[in-house]
Protein backbone atom coordinates (compact mmCIF):
# COMPACT_ATOMS: atom_id res chain seq x y z
CA UNK A 1 0.00 0.00 0.00
CA UNK A 2 1.06 3.60 -1.07
CA UNK A 3 0.17 6.45 -0.22
CA UNK A 4 1.70 9.72 -1.91
CA UNK A 5 0.87 13.76 -0.87
CA UNK A 6 2.60 15.35 -3.09
CA UNK A 7 3.19 18.65 -5.51
CA UNK A 8 4.66 17.54 -8.24
CA UNK A 9 2.51 15.78 -10.92
CA UNK A 10 2.52 11.86 -11.26
CA UNK A 11 3.24 10.32 -14.60
CA UNK A 12 -0.47 8.33 -14.57
CA UNK A 13 0.30 5.15 -17.42
CA UNK A 14 3.52 4.91 -15.94
CA UNK A 15 2.13 4.63 -11.93
CA UNK A 16 -0.85 2.07 -13.71
CA UNK A 17 1.65 0.05 -15.26
CA UNK A 18 3.91 -0.46 -12.15
CA UNK A 19 1.19 -1.04 -9.66
CA UNK A 20 -0.77 -3.46 -12.15
CA UNK A 21 2.71 -5.11 -12.89
CA UNK A 22 3.41 -5.38 -9.11
CA UNK A 23 0.15 -7.40 -8.23
CA UNK A 24 0.25 -10.47 -9.95
CA UNK A 25 -2.57 -12.37 -8.00
CA UNK A 26 -5.29 -10.21 -8.74
CA UNK A 27 -7.47 -10.55 -11.31
CA UNK A 28 -9.21 -6.96 -11.16
CA UNK A 29 -7.19 -3.83 -11.04
CA UNK A 30 -9.15 -0.84 -10.94
CA UNK A 31 -7.92 2.95 -11.19
CA UNK A 32 -9.76 6.21 -10.98
CA UNK A 33 -7.96 10.12 -12.01
CA UNK A 34 -9.32 13.36 -11.18
CA UNK A 35 -8.60 16.00 -13.36
CA UNK A 36 -9.28 19.63 -13.43
CA UNK A 37 -11.99 20.55 -15.40
CA UNK A 38 -12.07 23.86 -17.69
CA UNK A 39 -15.09 24.66 -16.23
CA UNK A 40 -16.32 28.52 -16.76
CA UNK A 41 -12.83 30.13 -17.84
CA UNK A 42 -10.89 28.48 -14.76
CA UNK A 43 -7.42 29.23 -15.30
CA UNK A 44 -5.91 27.77 -12.28
CA UNK A 45 -7.20 25.05 -9.32
CA UNK A 46 -5.43 25.88 -6.22
CA UNK A 47 -5.30 22.71 -3.68
CA UNK A 48 -4.46 23.38 0.12
CA UNK A 49 -3.87 20.36 2.71
CA UNK A 50 -2.92 19.73 6.41
CA UNK A 51 0.79 18.24 6.12
CA UNK A 52 0.73 15.67 8.59
CA UNK A 53 -2.82 15.01 9.32
CA UNK A 54 -3.04 14.69 5.15
CA UNK A 55 -0.49 11.54 4.90
CA UNK A 56 -2.30 9.99 8.31
CA UNK A 57 -6.16 10.08 7.23
CA UNK A 58 -5.27 8.86 3.34
CA UNK A 59 -3.32 6.18 5.45
CA UNK A 60 -6.05 5.40 7.25
CA UNK A 61 -8.59 5.37 4.87
CA UNK A 62 -6.54 3.16 2.40
CA UNK A 63 -6.19 0.74 5.41
CA UNK A 64 -9.50 0.37 6.13
CA UNK A 65 -10.28 -0.40 2.22
CA UNK A 66 -7.05 -2.97 2.16
CA UNK A 67 -9.01 -4.68 5.16
CA UNK A 68 -12.69 -4.45 4.17
CA UNK A 69 -12.15 -5.75 0.88
CA UNK A 70 -9.21 -8.09 1.21
CA UNK A 71 -7.23 -6.33 -1.38
CA UNK A 72 -3.73 -7.12 -2.72
CA UNK A 73 -3.13 -3.84 -2.99
CA UNK A 74 -4.01 -0.67 -2.92
CA UNK A 75 -2.42 3.19 -4.45
CA UNK A 76 -3.40 6.84 -3.77
CA UNK A 77 -1.36 9.91 -4.83
CA UNK A 78 -2.82 13.15 -3.91
CA UNK A 79 -1.28 16.60 -5.66
CA UNK A 80 -1.75 19.94 -4.11
CA UNK A 81 -0.35 23.12 -5.08
CA UNK A 82 -1.57 25.15 -8.22
CA UNK A 83 -3.06 23.20 -10.87
CA UNK A 84 -3.99 23.84 -14.29
CA UNK A 85 -6.63 22.91 -16.56
CA UNK A 86 -5.79 19.03 -17.78
CA UNK A 87 -3.78 17.95 -15.23
CA UNK A 88 -4.42 15.24 -12.99
CA UNK A 89 -5.17 16.00 -9.27
CA UNK A 90 -4.82 12.72 -8.20
CA UNK A 91 -5.17 9.05 -8.42
CA UNK A 92 -6.21 6.05 -6.51
CA UNK A 93 -5.82 2.14 -7.71
CA UNK A 94 -7.01 -1.06 -5.96
CA UNK A 95 -6.10 -4.82 -6.65
CA UNK A 96 -8.46 -7.71 -5.97
CA UNK A 97 -8.91 -10.87 -6.78
CA UNK A 98 -12.55 -10.21 -8.51
CA UNK A 99 -13.61 -6.91 -9.85
CA UNK A 100 -16.34 -5.75 -7.62
CA UNK A 101 -14.64 -5.96 -4.17
CA UNK A 102 -11.52 -3.45 -6.55
CA UNK A 103 -14.76 -1.19 -8.12
CA UNK A 104 -16.16 -1.12 -4.63
CA UNK A 105 -12.73 -0.24 -2.48
CA UNK A 106 -11.89 2.45 -5.27
CA UNK A 107 -15.30 4.01 -4.75
CA UNK A 108 -14.87 4.08 -0.82
CA UNK A 109 -11.35 5.76 -1.28
CA UNK A 110 -12.98 8.23 -3.48
CA UNK A 111 -15.78 9.05 -1.04
CA UNK A 112 -13.85 9.16 1.22
CA UNK A 113 -10.88 11.29 -0.22
CA UNK A 114 -13.50 13.82 -1.11
CA UNK A 115 -15.22 14.66 2.22
CA UNK A 116 -12.71 13.04 4.97
CA UNK A 117 -8.85 14.17 3.81
CA UNK A 118 -8.09 17.63 4.67
CA UNK A 119 -7.66 19.30 1.33
CA UNK A 120 -9.34 22.54 0.01
CA UNK A 121 -9.92 23.48 -3.55
CA UNK A 122 -10.02 26.94 -4.87
CA UNK A 123 -10.91 27.74 -8.12
CA UNK A 124 -8.77 30.67 -9.81
CA UNK A 125 -10.61 32.48 -12.78
CA UNK A 126 -9.97 36.12 -14.41
CA UNK A 127 -12.99 37.54 -12.66
CA UNK A 128 -12.18 36.23 -9.25
CA UNK A 129 -11.28 33.46 -6.55
CA UNK A 130 -13.46 30.96 -4.76
CA UNK A 131 -13.46 28.09 -2.41
CA UNK A 132 -15.29 25.09 -4.12
CA UNK A 133 -17.98 24.15 -1.84
CA UNK A 134 -18.79 20.91 -0.24
CA UNK A 135 -21.33 19.52 -1.68
CA UNK A 136 -24.30 17.63 0.27
CA UNK A 137 -24.28 14.22 -2.27
CA UNK A 138 -20.40 13.73 -1.47
CA UNK A 139 -21.71 13.74 2.31
CA UNK A 140 -24.22 12.00 1.23
CA UNK A 141 -21.66 9.08 -0.42
CA UNK A 142 -19.98 8.38 2.32
CA UNK A 143 -23.70 6.85 4.04
CA UNK A 144 -23.47 3.83 1.91
CA UNK A 145 -20.58 2.33 3.51
CA UNK B 1 0.43 26.68 25.45
CA UNK B 2 -1.69 25.24 22.15
CA UNK B 3 -0.66 25.54 18.37
CA UNK B 4 -3.73 26.56 16.64
CA UNK B 5 -3.81 26.08 12.93
CA UNK B 6 -6.45 27.77 10.14
CA UNK B 7 -6.90 26.24 6.55
CA UNK B 8 -8.64 27.69 3.45
CA UNK B 9 -10.75 30.75 3.65
CA UNK B 10 -10.94 30.61 7.92
CA UNK B 11 -6.90 30.78 7.59
CA UNK B 12 -8.02 33.75 4.86
CA UNK B 13 -10.01 35.82 7.15
CA UNK B 14 -7.73 35.12 10.44
CA UNK B 15 -5.15 36.32 8.57
CA UNK B 16 -2.34 33.89 9.54
CA UNK B 17 -1.87 29.96 8.99
CA UNK B 18 -1.09 29.19 12.43
CA UNK B 19 -0.54 30.90 16.02
CA UNK B 20 -0.08 30.03 19.50
CA UNK B 21 -2.69 30.31 22.00
CA UNK B 22 -2.56 30.74 25.49
CA UNK B 23 -5.82 29.34 27.09
CA UNK B 24 -7.42 27.44 29.71
CA UNK B 25 -10.43 26.64 27.62
CA UNK B 26 -11.73 22.93 28.53
CA UNK B 27 -13.25 22.21 25.53
CA UNK B 28 -13.45 23.56 21.75
CA UNK B 29 -15.98 25.23 21.92
CA UNK B 30 -14.85 26.81 25.03
CA UNK B 31 -11.51 28.09 22.95
CA UNK B 32 -14.15 29.13 19.69
CA UNK B 33 -15.78 31.57 22.09
CA UNK B 34 -12.10 32.70 23.28
CA UNK B 35 -11.00 33.34 19.99
CA UNK B 36 -14.51 34.96 19.34
CA UNK B 37 -14.01 37.41 21.83
CA UNK B 38 -10.69 38.71 20.60
CA UNK B 39 -10.78 40.22 17.01
CA UNK B 40 -13.54 40.99 14.35
CA UNK B 41 -11.47 38.84 11.86
CA UNK B 42 -11.62 35.71 14.27
CA UNK B 43 -15.91 36.83 15.38
CA UNK B 44 -15.81 36.87 11.48
CA UNK B 45 -14.04 33.40 11.02
CA UNK B 46 -16.04 31.63 13.80
CA UNK B 47 -19.41 33.58 12.81
CA UNK B 48 -21.14 29.47 11.55
CA UNK B 49 -19.78 26.96 13.49
CA UNK B 50 -21.86 24.60 11.50
CA UNK B 51 -19.62 25.58 8.83
CA UNK B 52 -16.39 24.61 10.24
CA UNK B 53 -14.51 21.72 10.89
CA UNK B 54 -11.99 20.60 13.53
CA UNK B 55 -9.25 18.49 14.12
CA UNK B 56 -7.54 17.64 17.12
CA UNK B 57 -3.68 16.34 17.05
CA UNK B 58 -4.65 16.08 13.48
CA UNK B 59 -7.87 13.56 13.94
CA UNK B 60 -11.54 14.88 13.25
CA UNK B 61 -13.32 15.99 16.70
CA UNK B 62 -16.49 17.14 17.56
CA UNK B 63 -16.33 20.78 19.10
CA UNK B 64 -17.75 19.62 22.23
CA UNK B 65 -14.48 17.23 22.56
CA UNK B 66 -12.31 18.26 25.45
CA UNK B 67 -8.68 20.00 24.83
CA UNK B 68 -7.03 18.28 27.62
CA UNK B 69 -3.48 16.80 26.88
CA UNK B 70 -4.13 18.37 23.24
CA UNK B 71 -1.04 20.00 21.18
CA UNK B 72 -2.64 20.70 17.71
CA UNK B 73 -6.06 22.61 17.33
CA UNK B 74 -6.88 22.98 13.84
CA UNK B 75 -10.23 24.78 12.13
CA UNK B 76 -11.50 24.78 8.58
CA UNK B 77 -14.22 24.26 6.39
CA UNK B 78 -15.51 20.83 5.07
CA UNK B 79 -13.22 19.18 2.93
CA UNK B 80 -12.99 18.46 -1.04
CA UNK B 81 -10.39 16.45 -2.18
CA UNK B 82 -10.26 13.91 -4.71
CA UNK C 1 -14.95 6.06 -28.70
CA UNK C 2 -12.53 2.79 -29.55
CA UNK C 3 -13.29 -0.88 -29.59
CA UNK C 4 -10.23 -3.15 -29.77
CA UNK C 5 -10.52 -7.08 -30.19
CA UNK C 6 -7.18 -8.67 -30.64
CA UNK C 7 -4.57 -11.38 -29.95
CA UNK C 8 -1.91 -8.86 -29.67
CA UNK C 9 -0.65 -7.42 -25.81
CA UNK C 10 -2.14 -3.84 -25.06
CA UNK C 11 0.80 -1.01 -23.29
CA UNK C 12 -1.79 -0.54 -20.03
CA UNK C 13 -0.04 2.61 -18.79
CA UNK C 14 0.26 4.06 -22.47
CA UNK C 15 -3.15 3.11 -23.01
CA UNK C 16 -4.48 4.80 -20.02
CA UNK C 17 -2.28 7.88 -20.35
CA UNK C 18 -3.64 8.25 -23.77
CA UNK C 19 -7.05 8.07 -23.13
CA UNK C 20 -7.16 10.43 -20.36
CA UNK C 21 -4.81 12.67 -22.28
CA UNK C 22 -7.53 12.80 -25.08
CA UNK C 23 -9.87 13.94 -22.76
CA UNK C 24 -9.60 17.28 -21.44
CA UNK C 25 -12.75 18.29 -20.17
CA UNK C 26 -13.66 15.18 -18.06
CA UNK C 27 -12.95 15.42 -14.20
CA UNK C 28 -13.39 12.09 -14.18
CA UNK C 29 -11.33 8.44 -15.81
CA UNK C 30 -12.05 5.26 -14.32
CA UNK C 31 -10.29 2.30 -15.31
CA UNK C 32 -10.46 -1.69 -15.45
CA UNK C 33 -7.67 -4.41 -15.96
CA UNK C 34 -8.38 -7.85 -15.81
CA UNK C 35 -5.56 -10.04 -15.57
CA UNK C 36 -4.92 -13.48 -15.68
CA UNK C 37 -4.94 -14.60 -12.07
CA UNK C 38 -2.36 -18.01 -11.24
CA UNK C 39 -4.78 -20.06 -9.51
CA UNK C 40 -4.39 -23.62 -8.68
CA UNK C 41 -1.21 -23.79 -10.91
CA UNK C 42 -2.89 -22.30 -14.11
CA UNK C 43 -0.37 -22.47 -16.91
CA UNK C 44 -2.41 -21.01 -19.57
CA UNK C 45 -6.12 -19.26 -20.52
CA UNK C 46 -7.45 -19.75 -24.08
CA UNK C 47 -9.74 -17.11 -25.20
CA UNK C 48 -12.07 -18.01 -28.02
CA UNK C 49 -14.36 -15.64 -29.30
CA UNK C 50 -16.80 -14.71 -32.16
CA UNK C 51 -15.33 -12.81 -34.89
CA UNK C 52 -17.52 -10.37 -36.12
CA UNK C 53 -20.06 -10.78 -33.71
CA UNK C 54 -17.68 -9.45 -30.61
CA UNK C 55 -16.46 -6.46 -32.05
CA UNK C 56 -20.52 -5.53 -32.63
CA UNK C 57 -21.66 -6.57 -29.68
CA UNK C 58 -18.73 -4.33 -27.73
CA UNK C 59 -19.86 -1.53 -29.67
CA UNK C 60 -23.21 -1.96 -28.99
CA UNK C 61 -22.59 -1.76 -25.17
CA UNK C 62 -20.02 0.70 -25.40
CA UNK C 63 -22.41 3.15 -27.25
CA UNK C 64 -25.22 2.15 -24.37
CA UNK C 65 -22.68 3.24 -21.93
CA UNK C 66 -22.09 6.59 -23.73
CA UNK C 67 -25.57 7.60 -24.15
CA UNK C 68 -26.59 6.49 -20.69
CA UNK C 69 -23.98 8.09 -18.58
CA UNK C 70 -23.30 11.13 -20.95
CA UNK C 71 -19.85 9.97 -20.98
CA UNK C 72 -17.00 11.98 -22.42
CA UNK C 73 -15.18 9.09 -23.88
CA UNK C 74 -15.05 5.46 -23.50
CA UNK C 75 -12.43 2.74 -24.38
CA UNK C 76 -12.64 -1.16 -24.47
CA UNK C 77 -9.75 -3.37 -25.51
CA UNK C 78 -10.05 -7.06 -25.18
CA UNK C 79 -7.70 -9.97 -26.18
CA UNK C 80 -8.07 -13.40 -26.95
CA UNK C 81 -5.62 -16.28 -28.18
CA UNK C 82 -3.60 -17.93 -24.95
CA UNK C 83 -2.60 -15.86 -22.28
CA UNK C 84 -0.02 -16.60 -19.40
CA UNK C 85 -0.93 -15.45 -15.76
CA UNK C 86 -0.23 -12.41 -14.89
CA UNK C 87 -0.78 -11.24 -18.44
CA UNK C 88 -3.86 -8.54 -18.74
CA UNK C 89 -6.75 -10.17 -20.38
CA UNK C 90 -8.84 -6.60 -21.54
CA UNK C 91 -9.08 -3.24 -20.32
CA UNK C 92 -12.07 -0.46 -20.26
CA UNK C 93 -11.75 2.91 -19.66
CA UNK C 94 -14.21 5.78 -19.02
CA UNK C 95 -14.31 9.53 -19.10
CA UNK C 96 -17.28 11.65 -17.43
CA UNK C 97 -17.88 15.07 -15.77
CA UNK C 98 -17.94 13.49 -12.07
CA UNK C 99 -17.20 10.74 -10.65
CA UNK C 100 -20.32 8.39 -10.18
CA UNK C 101 -20.98 8.36 -13.70
CA UNK C 102 -17.04 7.14 -14.80
CA UNK C 103 -17.70 4.79 -12.06
CA UNK C 104 -20.98 3.03 -12.94
CA UNK C 105 -20.55 3.36 -16.75
CA UNK C 106 -17.45 1.38 -16.28
CA UNK C 107 -19.04 -1.15 -13.64
CA UNK C 108 -21.72 -1.46 -17.01
CA UNK C 109 -19.22 -2.33 -19.29
CA UNK C 110 -18.19 -4.94 -17.15
CA UNK C 111 -21.21 -6.41 -16.40
CA UNK C 112 -21.82 -6.41 -19.83
CA UNK C 113 -18.84 -7.86 -21.20
CA UNK C 114 -18.52 -10.79 -18.79
CA UNK C 115 -21.70 -11.88 -19.99
CA UNK C 116 -22.83 -10.94 -22.91
CA UNK C 117 -19.81 -10.61 -25.48
CA UNK C 118 -18.97 -13.64 -26.94
CA UNK C 119 -15.69 -14.34 -25.65
CA UNK C 120 -15.27 -18.32 -23.88
CA UNK C 121 -12.49 -19.23 -21.34
CA UNK C 122 -10.66 -22.18 -21.10
CA UNK C 123 -8.14 -22.54 -18.45
CA UNK C 124 -5.28 -25.19 -19.17
CA UNK C 125 -3.40 -27.13 -16.47
CA UNK C 126 -1.07 -29.33 -16.20
CA UNK C 127 -3.95 -31.82 -14.99
CA UNK C 128 -6.17 -30.82 -17.99
CA UNK C 129 -7.96 -28.47 -19.38
CA UNK C 130 -11.70 -27.09 -18.81
CA UNK C 131 -13.85 -24.40 -19.95
CA UNK C 132 -14.95 -21.82 -17.50
CA UNK C 133 -18.34 -21.96 -16.34
CA UNK C 134 -20.49 -18.75 -16.22
CA UNK C 135 -21.32 -17.45 -12.68
CA UNK C 136 -24.71 -17.28 -11.20
CA UNK C 137 -23.51 -13.73 -9.83
CA UNK C 138 -22.23 -12.51 -13.06
CA UNK C 139 -25.72 -12.79 -14.43
CA UNK C 140 -27.41 -11.38 -11.27
CA UNK C 141 -25.19 -8.76 -11.79
CA UNK C 142 -26.69 -7.09 -15.26
CA UNK C 143 -29.95 -7.09 -13.47
CA UNK C 144 -28.87 -4.01 -11.45
CA UNK C 145 -28.85 -1.59 -14.63
CA UNK D 1 -29.14 -23.19 -47.07
CA UNK D 2 -27.76 -21.65 -43.28
CA UNK D 3 -24.13 -21.31 -42.10
CA UNK D 4 -23.70 -22.70 -38.55
CA UNK D 5 -21.39 -22.17 -35.86
CA UNK D 6 -20.28 -23.02 -32.33
CA UNK D 7 -18.27 -22.07 -30.13
CA UNK D 8 -16.41 -23.19 -26.77
CA UNK D 9 -17.13 -26.85 -25.80
CA UNK D 10 -20.25 -27.19 -28.86
CA UNK D 11 -17.77 -26.70 -31.10
CA UNK D 12 -15.34 -29.56 -29.10
CA UNK D 13 -18.46 -31.72 -29.22
CA UNK D 14 -19.27 -31.33 -32.59
CA UNK D 15 -15.93 -31.41 -33.51
CA UNK D 16 -15.70 -28.65 -36.15
CA UNK D 17 -16.19 -24.99 -35.85
CA UNK D 18 -18.60 -24.17 -38.64
CA UNK D 19 -20.32 -25.91 -41.20
CA UNK D 20 -23.50 -25.52 -44.06
CA UNK D 21 -26.64 -26.84 -43.16
CA UNK D 22 -29.36 -27.11 -45.56
CA UNK D 23 -32.47 -27.08 -43.70
CA UNK D 24 -36.43 -26.20 -43.83
CA UNK D 25 -36.28 -25.51 -40.15
CA UNK D 26 -38.82 -22.75 -39.22
CA UNK D 27 -37.14 -22.05 -35.51
CA UNK D 28 -34.38 -22.17 -33.89
CA UNK D 29 -35.53 -25.46 -31.99
CA UNK D 30 -36.36 -26.82 -35.06
CA UNK D 31 -33.01 -26.31 -36.03
CA UNK D 32 -31.96 -28.04 -33.35
CA UNK D 33 -34.12 -30.91 -33.12
CA UNK D 34 -33.14 -31.79 -36.99
CA UNK D 35 -29.49 -31.39 -35.81
CA UNK D 36 -29.58 -33.77 -32.77
CA UNK D 37 -31.07 -36.57 -35.02
CA UNK D 38 -28.15 -36.98 -37.02
CA UNK D 39 -25.43 -38.06 -34.72
CA UNK D 40 -24.35 -38.21 -31.80
CA UNK D 41 -22.14 -35.51 -31.70
CA UNK D 42 -24.81 -33.50 -32.29
CA UNK D 43 -27.00 -35.41 -29.79
CA UNK D 44 -24.72 -34.49 -26.60
CA UNK D 45 -23.88 -31.16 -28.17
CA UNK D 46 -27.37 -30.38 -27.58
CA UNK D 47 -28.64 -32.96 -24.81
CA UNK D 48 -30.00 -29.27 -22.75
CA UNK D 49 -29.96 -26.72 -24.41
CA UNK D 50 -31.01 -24.24 -21.45
CA UNK D 51 -27.04 -24.79 -21.15
CA UNK D 52 -26.70 -23.02 -24.63
CA UNK D 53 -27.16 -19.82 -26.19
CA UNK D 54 -28.27 -18.79 -29.46
CA UNK D 55 -27.00 -15.87 -31.72
CA UNK D 56 -28.45 -14.91 -35.40
CA UNK D 57 -26.46 -12.89 -37.91
CA UNK D 58 -24.49 -11.96 -34.52
CA UNK D 59 -26.88 -11.04 -32.21
CA UNK D 60 -27.75 -13.04 -29.20
CA UNK D 61 -31.90 -14.66 -29.70
CA UNK D 62 -34.33 -17.08 -28.07
CA UNK D 63 -33.93 -20.55 -29.05
CA UNK D 64 -37.90 -20.00 -30.36
CA UNK D 65 -36.60 -17.45 -32.93
CA UNK D 66 -37.97 -18.25 -36.34
CA UNK D 67 -35.05 -18.48 -39.10
CA UNK D 68 -37.21 -17.25 -42.10
CA UNK D 69 -33.90 -15.00 -43.76
CA UNK D 70 -31.16 -15.65 -41.15
CA UNK D 71 -28.17 -16.68 -42.88
CA UNK D 72 -25.85 -17.40 -39.90
CA UNK D 73 -27.14 -19.59 -36.73
CA UNK D 74 -24.30 -19.58 -33.71
CA UNK D 75 -24.43 -21.81 -30.72
CA UNK D 76 -22.80 -22.03 -27.43
CA UNK D 77 -22.32 -22.19 -24.14
CA UNK D 78 -23.09 -18.78 -21.76
CA UNK D 79 -20.30 -16.18 -22.46
CA UNK D 80 -17.18 -15.52 -20.20
CA UNK D 81 -15.50 -12.46 -21.39
CA UNK D 82 -13.80 -9.59 -19.15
Amino acid sequence: MRVAVQSAAFDLGAEVAAFTDSVIGAGAVVTFTGIVRPDGGLTAMEIEHYPGMTEKAISDIAAQAVARWALADALVIHRYGSLKPGEAIMMVATAAPHRADAFQAAEFLMDYLKSRAPFWKKEIRAQGEAWVAARDEDEAALRRW
Amino acid sequence: MIEVLYFAWVRERIGVPRERVETTAATVADLVAELRGREDRYAAAFADTSALRVALDQGLADFDAPLAGVREVAFFPPMTGG
